[in-house]
This record gives structure tokens, C-alpha cells and sequence, in this order.
């Protein structure tokens, strides 16, 4: 029988149920299976009600269930929240002298954590990690392959913490074992250990995919939910020989990269919609002084601050139209980790090729949910920067011409040390030379050398993803990390008799040039699926292509898309 | 040998005649010929506004990018490429005003870039309005019965900062300019020069003659030793009848551009990218 | 004969151009003429090459003319550059001695202005005086308006200024009388003085309006073209008791409106461009906090700072959709000064009804250029300050909610310092009473709170102006400061036999509500006119109507449409 | 007479157990009670962060506005009602990094409002990052090899920036802070109050222990004269063995909202709007 199993491990901030899906991810991924975490947090450090839920599937898994197979309630509030979306059968891990409940269903497992977690390792914040010893006895696995991960992830700390993270665990899964021996166990074998597959999260992704294009300078400002590319390009920086520069705000952050980048260096920054705000007048710059720069807008429920810990797609108007006057840029919107990796590559060749802004859309729920994928081909990626005059490549050195006109739109870049002519470039509106001018025909001149490129970019902007490949009345349309949800509504719609198909984009601006009529006929029924309140994509379809949407389905409570969410939603309207 | 030709721009220059502008260019220029820079090894990155033109009226490589963003594009270029000789350069609008963030934390950071802020107490671009610099009391349309703040203390301002080079130079006296404009690019780390600069359209109180009759140079005064914080700072509070210029604090710290870890063999710029060298990354998300 | 004159005034900044143009414009108005006025002019305060233009008619006029009938040159770049401006038969005022320039056209008169402002006044900068004596000369007016004028212009700076600049006008007069007696005069009659009328520019007009509804706080940061609103409400400020905050930079203006709007006055910023790219933070702020603030945003050509002096409409996608999430917000943008001086009160009530940011779009075109209008009615104005509880209407002090529900979207406002409860306003996402919420229910019920405010405002937004009333198969569509061209243009077609009519919108977002079917049929010819690059109303217009746009005639080398670009690209395409 | 259950909010606290913005809102309600303030006359402005929940946890009118962005609208408020008692409040990243520019222009300015800045080194609510008052070398994912910068010195910049009052507190000593708070309203013009507060999550030297073994009040040194500026910026470098809490520097200059004309007579927020008084403003046009 196939392996389909929801775990969520609600509690206090704090409490590291984080850890707990983390390890459970790891260990899953690397014995064959697939696994889908996401991240429902409170924007808080301690306490509150928070959880991760973990999916644990035999073949390829792309959203969040509806149901949760197994509960840990590490807190009160856990309980008293969540139980009712345990599935029939469900189990539930709780610690009643902790939290004052008791139970007689013979699911809900009374386990002792904190205690245990004192006795076993000597102090109750360890009971994280009884609660993952717990969960691997519910589900019948073997209790070695939790010791080695935990030796692993905890070699760096020292043998102690290794020695008591074990007995924490141990404790968890015997006290199971041997108290709960009536409850009917998952039994999931593991499968011998496996290379090729990874657990990885969104902004891991992008940060990852940034590293290994060549990202070299990076200067950011924190802000939920980008902070975690910042924090990763900071461990890799050392290593990868990168500079990671904190701003005193995100102007700075994006005006620092604009310099790195003038001076020759692929560099990014990346935040979220407040920063972004404060970024639009720099975007406008590289737009003018046509200046190469990735920017990650992960985004969140706004407006203003919003919900700074949770999902939405409600930046993507903003993030096509940000800042004044008309210049190109290109808008990115991966679906999910491998879009992810891939996409950062292709940002950083894009703006360097065009000497332009690109915008890569994250969104909390992409860029904090762990997939798990086959590992990253980092051989596969090249790297194009674009038209960048060697010294003697300079035609005229004395009268080189940082703009000058080219029917592409691009001109030949020269970096300043280069010894043979300098450049300059200026955000008024300038000659060729790159001197402000006031003249009318040139103004012409260098706002047609700049819309130019627009069409060189729209040719490489990729397809959507259309899944599966029989044509179907039913259509979902939709972007950025809505993509997993889409894919599994599609297979299970298509699986339950209901004919559908998915059409996914991933690159959106420029809208890629598409023969709309291979996807969409008259009979065609469209639903969109967005993360926000009026339809942002469904729009931005409906105005590229023509053709309307049908009906949007709309979520914008800063929580996640479900398969569920959309396959109701499309079943109560045809 | 380099000449002041060497750094001759066609650019027309569209400045008043009789503004101070053209002093400071003229200083600019022979401090470059003077420390034997190339014009190709020298970056100067500006704002918008009057002093912002200044690097389009000679040769140099020029980033003119946004009001009052200078300092961290000039960061950007420095860590990128520190062997280049990088400058920002603006007016007090853009510098005090817009771009006062960047200027106290690029100090704090010490950043090994020259900074010149053109000071002519009012936005000039803009047609005369109060600044920040402006005098208390001082009438433009934006503060028709006189603005009611006192104007703020760049240099007050920097060595609180822990600015580690604080000079103040005056357009008018374009050898004293050129030798502050040397040493601050010769230190290693933030250097920072406002200098006193007249405009003759907009600003009738603080004229060249107003302040021809004011500077003197503290530099020639036996007991003044910059490298007293305390000193610069009871200093750095004289603006009347006398206004001091020259090197008013001048300290020594590290650089940051020499502490960091990715340029310490070369500049970053010139690492190139090896594909290569990602063969292992994905080591750690198995 | 009906009058139709056209003189460009053109010389270096700083030359006095723009008095001379201001004087004649002042003293027509009075005198029972239309005037319009445009500036045309560098950024640079010295030098350059720079002219205003004024056109004198008797009847209305809205925009430029094609052809220079009267040429004052005051430096020679004028005669090098713009000689080949003047209509046939057309006058040229120049300086022979100071230009150099020679010349045996009959038409070309060689007045010594700079000797004769020196002999007269003084001074050779007061040369401005004696070409404005010479210009009345030619127009064969008397001299005694412009005397009055010169009086009342300069009473303030005292006797002696006045009598020199008379002086000097009567000197550049009689020369031209003696010397030029052969020169076929307009022989313009000016009427009895006559009261009424007045002549005024879009940015004081957006000033008057604003100041005039009650205005009692404006923070800004100087950016053209929007710093003449901010001087200009500096000088009424005194008097009306208005503060004039100058601000550090544009974020600190924006938040500084938005906190005296919440303490409870009316409360504005203007800025252009690069300054608003700074504000969309606080703009998402209001939005969320419910803040009523009016932004005008004077829009120029971009991107980034692009031509600092000149004209654009390139930012209208921007202002709809600046800042991330979503938000109800309002946009307009006057046609000409009467509905600047209009739109500002409905500017301020939309924002006060809907606790709402509005944006007031502007331009260089639209600013800087002078109308004659019929006096503004200012008691016509009505004040809508939108729900504020007094103490005695708050329901429950201690449970007052700032963000109670309600189905129009509005609750009520209290102010700070109220005696009776105090208010919670937050830009994290809020219960009703204010305070942060991580709650999915209540998120959906604030975000729909806030966007059901949008249908309300819709309906608030005045239909387009269509002119004239019956049908053509051609439709001339336009927004914003191309009112006036649009205008003329349509006339003069009409005039041509050729059928048209404008459709010119000036309320703009949410987008009014409309029976499109009145206006637009199968065999309608749309040519939308707009100051940019890609037709960005013509696109908003088909997204919003459906209809798509035949033609765009766009225009982006900063300077503005006449009536000439908009009937020649009509003529070319039917 | 108030006590402190009129300020009680039912709001439930979302900081960490242990964390010193509990002690810092308990100062803040007895320094509220001891004036005798109404929680309907004052109004908190603050931003984002830990820091900035405090006014959600208190009954008085709050606007918790932008990250980094307090001081202008907080300015707004008080020009528009000035008989409002007007507070700023957030954390070192806001006030510091984000919002800079805004401190260093509303001292200048010297609006009268009382400014706290709870100072736990870091950016807390984003999980513990680097901020510019982090220590040189201190770690954390945004500099995992060290901060090569040196914090700033709020206190030296407020001074240099003509910051009318300027003091520093301690969230462990609540008697203190009160004083301070108090003093702060009662002063006429900006009052910076800078609180050195721990963070149990994420700053682990600061502690505190650290704290309380290091503060001692400045102000019990009799040869201390807070209106010496110079006495003030030089014991403000002092930051180790010792750490001085008090009022560090207060001088008296006019507030803002005593210069402005249009406000003399009564709050802007009072005198209404009056259609007939705009009967001649059209004259000037004619
Ligand atoms: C974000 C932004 N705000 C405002 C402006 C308009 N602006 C251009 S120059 C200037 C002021 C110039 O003053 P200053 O920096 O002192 O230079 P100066 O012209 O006096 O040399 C202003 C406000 C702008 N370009 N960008
Ligand atoms: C414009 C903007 N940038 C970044 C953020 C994200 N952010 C929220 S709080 C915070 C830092 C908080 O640090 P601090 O101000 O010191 O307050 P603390 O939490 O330490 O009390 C940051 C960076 C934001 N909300 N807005
Ligand atoms: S306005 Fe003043 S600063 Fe600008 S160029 Fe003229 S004199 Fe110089
Ligand atoms: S993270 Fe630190 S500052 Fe924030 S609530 Fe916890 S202890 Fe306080
Ligand atoms: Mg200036
Ligand atoms: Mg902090």
C-alpha cells in the first residue's frame, strides 16, 4: 500500500517543533521517500501557537494535506486548536501532566516528554526531541537511522549534546513502544539509505541557486520571510569566497548592490514588501543607468506590515510596475525548490545580458517549506554576463560609449579599472557618452535603446508548465508557490474522473509569447488560483492573452493554498 | 606624468558663473594629477544636484545615480573593487538631508572612500530652499518667516560617528582644498570633506567674501593635534567670526574593506566565477 | 478678426523669461484675452537653453500653438535653435549687438536691449523689461497697461525698482515704435480692464484647491515639479495657518502627513517621481492604518531621474499600484487648472470618507503651464471630513474599536486627545480593536473591511468629459494635463470637417463606472493620446472597458502634445 | 489620582518570558501614573519590532506605524496637537538603522517628544540579527565570522545632533527608568532616552547580569554637569567596566512646536476649517 501520512507538531514558539520536522524530513529523504514541510508560525520568538506539518509520501509530494494523520502537542493550545483536524484514526502524542489534559481515546498517547526529557537529558527543553523518538515509534520505524541523524546534526555541539539528544530519543520511542503496544503502528519500513534526493526549503533554493551562478556580493536588510536567503548566502559566504553586507536599510541594501554590480560583480539583495517599497527608487536606477541587479521580493500578507510570518501573492502588479517612468525588468515567480534553483541562474543571466533589474517573486509558504528533490545539478548551470568590452575590445578608447545605440537595446558594458577608458552613467536622462542631456532626439533615442530590449527579453521567458499534456475543459491557472497545490488538485481531479489540467507559470514579465490556443478553447473553463484579494495573475492573463478567467479562487488569509482549497472550490462551480 | 589635461572633459558645464563649483573641480582635479591617479583607476560616484555634476566635467569613471544615495553605490564599487580609488561626492541636500542615514553608517563602518559634500547651506537644484545646513532664521520660499531649526553640525556629526578622517575645506582657497582632498583619499578609510562652497544665485549671506573674511586654518595652529577627539569636537562647535578648516580629527582604524575575509587576496571583481567549485554545495542538504 | 497669437520668449535660465511671459499673461487676462502659457526649460539655474511660450486668444485656449508668431530672443542660441520656429511673416525681437547676429528680414528687428536697459534701468539685467516694452510694441498695444502692471508687480521693492522698470519698458517700446514704423502691427486693442478672470498655474491651483479645503498641514521635501505647490502653500501659509513642515527626505514627509492626518487635520505631501518610489511605504501605511492622506505626485520623465524639468505621464500603472498588498486607494489627474483647483477638495473628502490615501497626479506640463481662468468660487467648496465620532457618539469608551466592521468598509474615527477613549491604529494586520492578530477569520474580515470601501469610491468617480456631444466615428482618448491639446485638436478637426469628439478622463481609479456603449460603437475609431511610452491609460482603458485602443499617439521626449501631434497621427491613420 | 490599572491593556504579551521590555513597560506606566497623565492625552507612536508592542500592552493611543519611521510621525501629532503628550518608541534597528536619518533630524529640530529606544543590540523580533548597536565582532547569520564594525554611539550622536535631553536607562533598574521617563516628558523639546535592555533569545553577553554589574548612575557623581556638553560627550564614550546611566546631557533651546506661528495661539487640530476666510484668496491672482 502507498505511504501518504500528515504529521504536525504544534507548540510554543521556541519549542523547536522546527527540529523535530526538520530531522524527520531528513531522515525520510535520504531512505526514499518524499516529503512536503510547511511552517505556520506567529510573528513572535517565544510562545503562541505555532506548528510545522510534515508530509511523508512514497512518490512525489507537492502541498500540504487536509488532514492530519498524526498530532504532537508539545503545548496546551495544540490541543485545544488543532485536535479537530485530526483524521479519523488519527494519533495524537500529548504530554498530560505538562498540559493538564486527559483522554481516554486510545489514539491520544499520553507521553510524558518533559519528564522524560529531565530524566533522559537533563533538561526539559529537550523534549523536542522525545517527541521525535515518540513519533518514529508511532510510526514503526527503527530507531537507529533518528540516533545517526541526531549524531550528525549534532557532531559540531560536542559528544554530550549528542549522547543526550539520543537518550531523549530512545526514551520517547520505548515509552511508546512499550505503553502503547495495542495501537496499530504505520509499520513503515525504511529504505536503505539513498543519495540523489535532498530536503531543501525555497529560500535555501534561491540562495543556493544565486551561490552557484556566481553570486558575489550580496547587501540586505532582514525582513520575514527573505531573512533566510540573507542568513544562508551568510553561511556559504566564507566558503564561496562571497560578501555579505548588512545595510542600515533597504536603500542602502539596493543601492550597494547597483555599486557591486557597476563594479563588475553579480550581486542581489533581497526583502520583503515594506523593503521593497524602499527599493522601488533604486530599481528605477539600474533600470536608467541599465545596471544588472536581482532582487528577491518575498512576499507576504500586506499591506504594510501586514503578517510578516505568512504567505501571500498579492505583490505582483507592484512588482511589475515599481517605480516611476517605463524601463524593462523581468519578473520571476518559481513554484517550487528545483523552479527555485533553476530560476536564480537564469535571473542572473537575464539581468546581465540585458544590463537590467530582475525580480524573483518568493512568498513565505515557498521560501519556508522544505521539498524534498534530486539533488541540485550545479554542472548544468551557465553562466552568461552579457556584452562586457575586454580592454581591447574597446573600439575608441578616448570616446568609448557606455549607451551606445544598438538595435538590441544593448550596449557593450566596460567596467570601471579597466585601463584603456573610463565610462560614465548617470540616472538623468543622457547621451550615449552617458552625459545629461536635454535634448529631445536623444531622449527619444535612449528611451527606444532601453524599451528595445523588452522584446529580446520576452523571447527568452519560458512557457507555463502545462500538466498533464491531454487537453481538458477544466483549466487551473496559476504562479509562483501556488504550483504544488495546483499539481496535486490536478492528479487527484484527474484521478476522481474530473478531466483538468494545470497551466503553471514560472516566468511572467515579460509575458512569455504563447500560442493561447493550444491551452484554451471555447469551451474552456479557467479557474485561477491565487494567494490575494482581487486576482492579481488572472488580471495580468486576462490583459496579456485576451482571455478572461472563468472564475478566481482566491485565498488571502496569509495561509497556504490546499489540493483541497481548489478542488471544492472548482466542484461547486461547474 | 599625468596633467590636468588628462582629466579634461567636453562636457559642457552648466553651473552659474561665479559659483563655487568650479573651484572644487578645479581642486578635485589637481589632487588626481598631484597623487599621480589615472583617470581610468578613479570612481566617482555622485548624487543629484549642483556638486553632482562635477564628475561629468572631467574624466574620471562616473556613477551619477540617485539624491542622496551615494555612499552605499560607492560602498558597493569600493568592496568590489577596492584597488580603485573610489569618491562620493554631493551637495548638503544630498548628503545632510536625503542621505543622512548612509552618511552616519558609513562612517560608523569605515569604508575606505572619500566623501566630499559641497556645503552651500541650501538646495541649489532646486531653486534655493532651506537645507538642513541652513542657517537658523534663514528665508526661502520653504520657510518664509525664517527656518525655525539651527542647521545640523556635519562635523560634530562625525566624529561622533567615529568618522575616522573629518577635514573641512573652503572653495575659495583651492591649494588648502587640494591638499585635504589628497590626504583624505590617501587615508585608509572614511574620509570625509565638507567643504564651504558660495552660490551666487541662491545663497546671498554666505558668500565667498563672507567667508574669505571667516576661515583660517586650524592645521597652522601649534596646539591643535587632531588626533585629540575631544579637541576636534569643542572645535568643530566654532562658526562665527572664525570658521576653522582643515583636518579636524583624523584617527586610525581598519578599514572595512580590509576586514573582509573574501578580498583579502584580491579584489572580488577579479575572482572570476568557477562553476567548479560548486561540485560539493549540495553536501550539506543531503 | 478673431486674435490667435503665439511668443516664445527664449534665452538663458536665469534671464528673466518667465516675467516677461508672466506680465503679458497678466495683463491679457485682465484685459478680456485668453492665455496659456508654457515653460520650457533646462535644470540649471544659469545658461542653457530655455523659453516660455504664451499664446493670446480671444476666445478659450488650451494648449500650445504650432507656429511662433512673435520671437524674443534674448541670447543667440535662441536665434540658432528657434529661428526656424517662426511662423511665415513672423517677428523676431533680437539683440544685434549682444548676439552678433545679423539680419535684412524686414521682420527681424535689431533692438539694443541690453544698451538700453543699462541707459534706462541701470542695470543690463532689466533687459527682460525693455524686450517686454518692445514685444507690447510690436503687438501694437498701448503702454499703459504694462506700466500699471510693472507697478503693481514691483510696488513692494520699492519706488525706485518701479520707476526703472518702467523706464526700461518704455524704452524697448518707443524704440521699436520709432525705429520699426514700417512693421505691420497687431494693432491689439486690449479691453477695458475687467474682473473675473484670473491667471494661475496647475501647481498653484492644486495649492489654492488644497489650502482652500481646508489644508492645515503640508511636510515635503522639494522635487520638481512639485516644489511649487510646496512654496506656493508657503506663502499662503501664514495668513490661512498652515503648517510647513520641511522634511529630511521624502519618507519622513509622507509619515509626517500621515501623522498629523491621524491627529486630525487635513494633511498633504506632493512630491515627483523619485520621491513618491520613497513614499510607497507610507502609502501601504495609510491604506492600512486607515489614514486619510492626499499625495500629488507631479509626474516628469523617468526613469530614475530622467529629465528633471520636463513633462511625462509615465507613472500612472505606478501610482495604482504602488506599494505590495492590497488597498483601496483613489487616483486622479486634472486636465487643466480649474479641475487642479476642483480635484483637491474631492481629493481631500474621498480621503477623509474613506480613510483612505489619494493620489493627485500632476505634471510638468500641467504644473508649470498658466491658464486664464474664470475665478475660482471658493464658496462653493463643500467639506466632508467622513465619520468622526465626537465624544458624546462613542458607544462604549473603554471598548471603542478603531476598525469596528462595518459593510461599507468605514468605521468610525476618534482623534487622539479625545477625552472619552483612546484608539489603536496598527500596520500589522489588527482585530477590530486594533491590536496585532495572527487570526485567519479576522484577517479576512479586515481585508474585506478595507477593500468593500473601494465600490463605495467608485461610484464617488466623475465620468469622463466628452466633448462635443454628438457621436464620430472618431474619439480622441485621453487623461490628465493632454486635456488641452485633446481639446483643440478636436475643434479644430471638427472645424476641418472631420468628425470627432474627446473622451478625456480626469478621475481615474478606481475606475469610474460607465455605460462605454454611449461613447463607443463597432465602427469608433479610438486614438488614445498620452505623454509616455507604452499608452499606459490606453491600456488601463481596455482592461477596465474591455475595449481595446485603435491608435496610441504617445509622446516621451518630455515635452507636450500640441493639438498638431495629435491631428497629424489622426490624419495618417484614417 | 490614576493608578496602573488605567493603563491596564487586555492585549495579550507576545515577548518572551524573562525579556526586559517587561520591566521597561512597567516603567512607563508608573512614570504615566506619577505625572498624572490621562491615557486619552497621550499617544504613543511606534514601529516595528519587540520593542514597538510596548504601547499594545498599555491603555493610550497608539499608532504603530512603519519600522524606522516613529520620529515623523510622532512630529506630525505633535505639530498638529501639541497638547498631546507625544511618545516614540522602538528598538535599536528601528530607531538606529531603519530610521536614522529621521533621529538625527527631529533632534536637530528639537520637537518636543520623548524618544525610547530599547536597546537589546539586535534585531530581535527577525530572529536575532546584527544590528549597528551589536558589538564589534559579535556573531550572529548575518555576520557569522563577526560584526567588523564598531557599534555606533547613540548617545555621542545625540549630542553632536543638539539633542536638547539626552539620557540613558536601564530596563533592570525600573525606579531609574521611571525618573527618566518622567524627566523626559517634563522636558520641553526632544527627550532621547536610550534603555539598555536584554534579550533572553538572542543576546547572550548582554545580559542582565552584564547590565547590572556594569550601570551606575551618573548622575550621583557630584562633579557631573549634564549642561556640559563637552563633560557629557566625553563620558559618553564610556562603555565597559563601567557604564553610565542618567541624564547625560540636557540644555534648554526653544522646542519646534514653540516656533511655529501658525500654533501660537491654539492646537492646529482646533481652529477648524473656515470656507469664509478663503472669500479674498484669490485676489493675488488677478
Ligand atoms: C528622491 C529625490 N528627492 C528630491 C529630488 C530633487 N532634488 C534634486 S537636487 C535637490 C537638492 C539639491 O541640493 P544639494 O544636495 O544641496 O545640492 P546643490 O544643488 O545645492 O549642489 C533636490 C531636492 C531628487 N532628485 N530626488
Ligand atoms: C522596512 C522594513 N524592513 C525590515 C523589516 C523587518 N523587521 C521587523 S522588526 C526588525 C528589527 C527589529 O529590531 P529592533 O528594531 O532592534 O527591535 P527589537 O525586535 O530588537 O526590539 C526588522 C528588521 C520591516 N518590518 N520593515
Ligand atoms: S545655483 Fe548656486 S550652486 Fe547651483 S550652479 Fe548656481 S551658483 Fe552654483
Ligand atoms: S526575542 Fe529578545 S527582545 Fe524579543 S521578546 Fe524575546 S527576549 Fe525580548
Ligand atoms: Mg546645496
Ligand atoms: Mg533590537
Amino acid at each position: 500500500m502507498s505511504l501518504d501520512i500528515t504529521i504536525r507538531i504544534g507548540g510554543q514558539a521556541g519549542q523547536g517543533m522546527q527540529s523535530i520536522g526538520y530531522i524527520i524530513g531528513k531522515i525520510f529523504t535520504g531512505h526514499g521517500y518524499h516529503v512536503f514541510m510547511i511552517q505556520d508560525v506567529e510573528s513572535r520568538i517565544r510562545g503562541g501557537h505555532n506548528f510545522v506539518q510534515i508530509r511523508i509520501k512514497d512518490g512525489p509530494v507537492h502541498a500540504v494535506g487536509d488532514k492530519v494523520n498524526l498530532l504532537v502537542a508539545l503545548d496546551r493550545v495544540v490541543i485545544d486548536e488543532d485536535l479537530h483536524d485530526l483524521a479519523e484514526n488519527g494519533v495524537m502524542i500529548f504530554d498530560g501532566a505538562k498540559t493538564g489534559f486527559k483522554s481516554d481515546n486510545p489514539n491520544h498517547l499520553d507521553v510524558p516528554m518533559e519528564r522524560l526529557a529531565k530524566e533522559a537529558g537533563k533538561s526539559k527543553v529537550m523534549l523536542n526531541t522525545v517527541a521525535t523518538g515518540a513519533v518514529f515509534a508511532v510510526l514503526g520505524t527503527d530507531l537507529r537511522p533518528l540516533q545517526d541523524r541526531l549524531l550528525k546534526q549534532f557532531a559540531k555541539k560536542g559528544d554530550n549534546i549528542v549522547e543526550n539528544n539520543k537518550r531523549c530519543a530512545s526514551a520517547g520511542f520505548q515509552y511508546v513502544k512499550e505503553k502503547f503496544q495495542d495501537l496499530p503502528s504505520y509499520n513503515i519500513s525504511l529504505r536503505p539509505s539513498r543519495r540523489g534526493k535532498m530536503l531543501i526549503n525555497g529560500g535555501e533554493a534561491l540562495a543556493l541557486g544565486a551561490v552557484c551562478s556566481g553570486l558575489k556580493f550580496y547587501s540586505g536588510y532582514p525582513m520575514s520571510p527573505s531573512t533566510s536567503i540573507m542568513e544562508f548566502v551568510g553561511a556559504m559566504a566564507e566558503e564561496h569566497r562571497i560578501i555579505l553586507e548588512p545595510a542600515e536599510d533597504e536603500i542602502s541594501a539596493i543601492n550597494m548592490a547597483i555599486g557591486a554590480s557597476f563594479a563588475g560583480v553579480r550581486a542581489m539583495t533581497a526583502t520583503s514588501g515594506g523593503g521593497f517599497c524602499l527599493m522601488a527608487e533604486g530599481l528605477g536606477l539600474a533600470g536608467m543607468t541599465e545596471t544588472p541587479v536581482v532582487i528577491v521580493l518575498a512576499q507576504r500578507p500586506g499591506p504594510s506590515t501586514g503578517l510578516p510570518t505568512r504567505t501571500d501573492q498579492a505583490d505582483l502588479w507592484f512588482a511589475i510596475h515599481a517605480a516611476h517612468g517605463e524601463f524593462p525588468r523581468a519578473v520571476f515567480a518559481p513554484g517550487n525548490a528545483e523552479q527555485a534553483f533553476d530560476i536564480m541562474g537564469k535571473a542572473f543571466n537575464v539581468a546581465d545580458k540585458y544590463q537590467t533589474p530582475v525580480i524573483v517573486l518568493g512568498d513565505q509558504h515557498l521560501n519556508d517549506s522544505y521539498f524534498t528533490v534530486d539533488e541540485f545539478d550545479t554542472t548544468k548551470i551557465t553562466i552568461d554576463r552579457g556584452k562586457i568590452f575586454s580592454d581591447d575590445q574597446i573600439p575608441s578608447p578616448m570616446d568609448y560609449k557606455r549607451y551606445a545605440w544598438d538595435d538590441s537595446g544593448i550596449s557593450p558594458r566596460i567596467l570601471p579599472g579597466q585601463t584603456r577608458a573610463v565610462l560614465y552613467a548617470a540616472s538623468d536622462e543622457h547621451t550615449e557618452a552617458g552625459h545629461i542631456t536635454e535634448s529631445a532626439a536623444v531622449r527619444n533615442q535612449m528611451m527606444q535603446k532601453r524599451m528595445k530590449k523588452i522584446e529580446g527579453m520576452r523571447r527568452e521567458m519560458k512557457k507555463p508548465v502545462i500538466f498533464p499534456s491531454e487537453k481538458s475543459d477544466v483549466v487551473i491557472l496559476g504562479w509562483g508557490s501556488t504550483y504544488g497545490a495546483m499539481k496535486e488538485a490536478v492528479e487527484m481531479m484527474n484521478r476522481d474522473g474530473l478531466k483538468s489540467r494545470m497551466v503553471h507559470f514560472s516566468e511572467i514579465f515579460p509575458f512569455p509569447p504563447m500560442d493561447v490556443s493550444a491551452i484554451f478553447s471555447k469551451t474552456t473553463r479557467i479557474f485561477a488560483v491565487e494567494c490575494n484579494y482581487t486576482g492579481q495573475f488572472a488580471d495580468l492573463f486576462h490583459f496579456e492573452t485576451g482571455i478572461p478567467v472563468h472564475h478566481k479562487i482566491l485565498k488571502y488569509d496569509g495561509r497556504p493554498l490546499s489540493p483541497m482549497d481548489i478542488i471544492t472550490e472548482v466542484k461547486a462551480r461547474i | 606624468m599625468l596633467s590636468l589635461e588628462d582629466f579634461r572633459s567636453d562636457d559642457p558645464i552648466a553651473w552659474c558663473p561665479g559659483c563655487g563649483n568650479f573651484f572644487i573641480l578645479k581642486a578635485l582635479k589637481n589632487a588626481f594629477v598631484e597623487l599621480g591617479k589615472q583617470p581610468t583607476e578613479i570612481v566617482i560616484v555622485s548624487g543629484i544636484g549642483q556638486a553632482p555634476k562635477t564628475p561629468h566635467y572631467l574624466r574620471c569613471n562616473t556613477f551619477n545615480g540617485l539624491h542622496g544615495r551615494t555612499l552605499p553605490v560607492a560602498t558597493g564599487i569600493k568592496l568590489s573593487n577596492h584597488e580603485l580609488t573610489v569618491l562620493a561626492e554631493g551637495g548638503d541636500g544630498d548628503g545632510y538631508a536625503e542621505g543622512g542615514n548612509h552618511f552616519i553608517h558609513a562612517m560608523r563602518k569605515n569604508i575606505d572612500i572619500t566623501y566630499l559634500v559641497h556645503n552651500n547651506q541650501i538646495y541649489g537644484l532646486t531653486q534655493g530652499q532651506t537645507s538642513p545646513a541652513s542657517d537658523l532664521g534663514h528665508v526661502s520660499k520653504t520657510t518664509p518667516k525664517g527656518s525655525p531649526s539651527p542647521p545640523m553640525n556635519p562635523i560634530m556629526l562625525a566624529i561622533a560617528s567615529n568618522c575616522s578622517f573629518v577635514a573641512r575645506g573652503f572653495c575659495g582657497d583651492i591649494e588648502h582644498l587640494t591638499y585635504l582632498i589628497k590626504e583624505g583619499i590617501s587615508h585608509q578609510g572614511f574620509a570625509f570633506i565638507e567643504i564651504l562652497q558660495n552660490c551666487v544665485s541662491f545663497n546671498k549671506t554666505n558668500t565667498l567674501k563672507w567667508y574669505k573674511d571667516r576661515v583660517y586654518n586650524i592645521n597652522d595652529e601649534p596646539g591643535f593635534d587632531p588626533t585629540n577627539r575631544m579637541q576636534a569636537f569643542e572645535r568643530a562647535q566654532e562658526w562665527g567670526a572664525g570658521i576653522p578648516i582643515g583636518i579636524l580629527s583624523r584617527t586610525e582604524r581598519p578599514a572595512l574593506d580590509t576586514q573582509v575575509s573574501a578580498i583579502k587576496e584580491m579584489p572580488l571583481v577579479k575572482q572570476g566565477i568557477n562553476p567548479a567549485s560548486f561540485a560539493g554545495i549540495v553536501e550539506s542538504f543531503r
